[in-house]
């Protein structure tokens, strides 16, 4: 399983900040991309928020910045947001 | 280097924060700081911030310890308030103490430029009729921490 | 641009000159401080500060104006403390508000650098054993004032 | 007549922070080098602290950073100091 946690838009417009899904293939290791693919599926909201139309997306894995291929493993924690605004 | 950093709803006191400076060393012979503020854009009345706990800190403690060793700081603040701040509140606050001027004011640039580009923070707009949206990221922050020269915090 | 120029013995808080910022206007979104503190160096006890009554705040304000236009700062506060003070004590203070924090923090780096190059201050350094020496003035500082690029406000 | 300022270790090795000279010449215009040669006349003191050995010193004629050759007119202040060493 991944926990996966969504920040600022995404969560307002999924309606969650957090929720664990089963890792997509065998279960031994997936990427960032296969776990959005398996998102999207999900249903109207996920696919608008992970869309093309969708603004810019950044993911962390394990709280460190990751990329679309970046590996993903059971009991990782995968965050999603948009590029950060602090400061 | 004397490391603080803390990210919190209540406001933060200046002096405070530099009396607690006081034990950096006696090398110490300027602080740089930057406090950012709610700027009151187009009749904005508020923004609320929100971020990425656990993940937040340990970016700023990379960004921290970069600058701590690019500028041989003896100490660098970091104070970064989340929940909703009305127009005119502090919302960040960075102190870097350091032997001399130059370094102490680099530093303060170095750490707010790439805090903006790579902590966890989200800010959204509130106005007074109740409408909201969320900030876009400003490629001018991405430029701002590109001209350190450096691949930054999270690439290292 | 709102201005304030002090010298003074007393401290100074910088929780209570950042509050004097508040009216400064809705469009600011950043305040540069640096604050200058006795170094410890080679067993210094105190350094004892004099100036030139007038001339002081009159280049100081010449300074911030400079900083003011090239800046386009909405307020600067400089306070610069004259006669004895102890290792750890603070010196001076340039505070610049600003729209954003790029002109922010420069500001504060050309106000100090052209302060420690025209603004008439002296400083004597005393030792735990009586002895007591006039500090000579650092090349360093002519070329940190000079990368500005400009003759400086004593020229304007 | 012209109000003379010394400040840092001129003053202290004058003994004094300030004194009030007559203009050399015909009393209408003179320089600051000008006012500087009377005053190394006056003695030791004078001619240490305005000698070649002495370290470097600054001038302002009425609180404007002057050179040696800036005229300096009756009623004028005139102040010699070293290089400033403020912030």
């Amino acid at each position: 399983m991944v926990e996966i946690l969504y920040f600022a838009w995404l969560r307002d417009r999924l309606g969650r900040s957090r929720e664990t899904v089963a890792l997509p293939g065998d279960g031994g290791s997936s990427s960032v991309r296969a776990i959005m693919d398996g998102l999207r599926r999900r249903g109207a909201a996920y696919e608008a928020v992970f869309g093309e139309e969708a603004g810019p997306i950044r993911c962390a894995v394990n709280q460190e910045f990751a990329a679309l291929d970046s590996p993903v493993r059971a009991g990782d924690e995968l965050a999603f947001f948009p590029p950060v605004t602090g400061g | 280097m004397r490391v603080d950093i803390r990210v919190q709803e209540e406001t933060f006191s200046l002096d405070a924060e530099l009396a607690r400076l006081a034990d950096a060393g006696l090398e110490m012979g300027g602080i740089g700081a930057f406090v950012g503020v709610v700027r009151g854009d187009a009749g904005l009345a508020a923004l609320v911030l929100e971020h990425y706990p656990g993940m937040t800190e340990s970016m700023i403690a990379r960004i921290v310890d970069q600058a701590g060793s690019r500028f041989g700081l003896l100490a660098c603040t970091v104070v970064h308030r989340v929940g909703r701040l009305p127009v005119g509140a502090p919302i960040v606050l960075v102190l870097c103490a350091a032997a001399h001027r130059g370094a102490a004011l680099d530093a303060t640039g170095f750490v707010i430029d790439w805090l903006k580009t790579q902590a966890p923070f989200w800010k959204r707009e509130e106005y007074p009729d109740g409408q909201a949206r969320w900030v876009a990221a400003r490629p001018s922050d991405e430029e701002a921490a590109a001209r350190w020269g450096t691949a930054g915090p999270a690439e290292s």
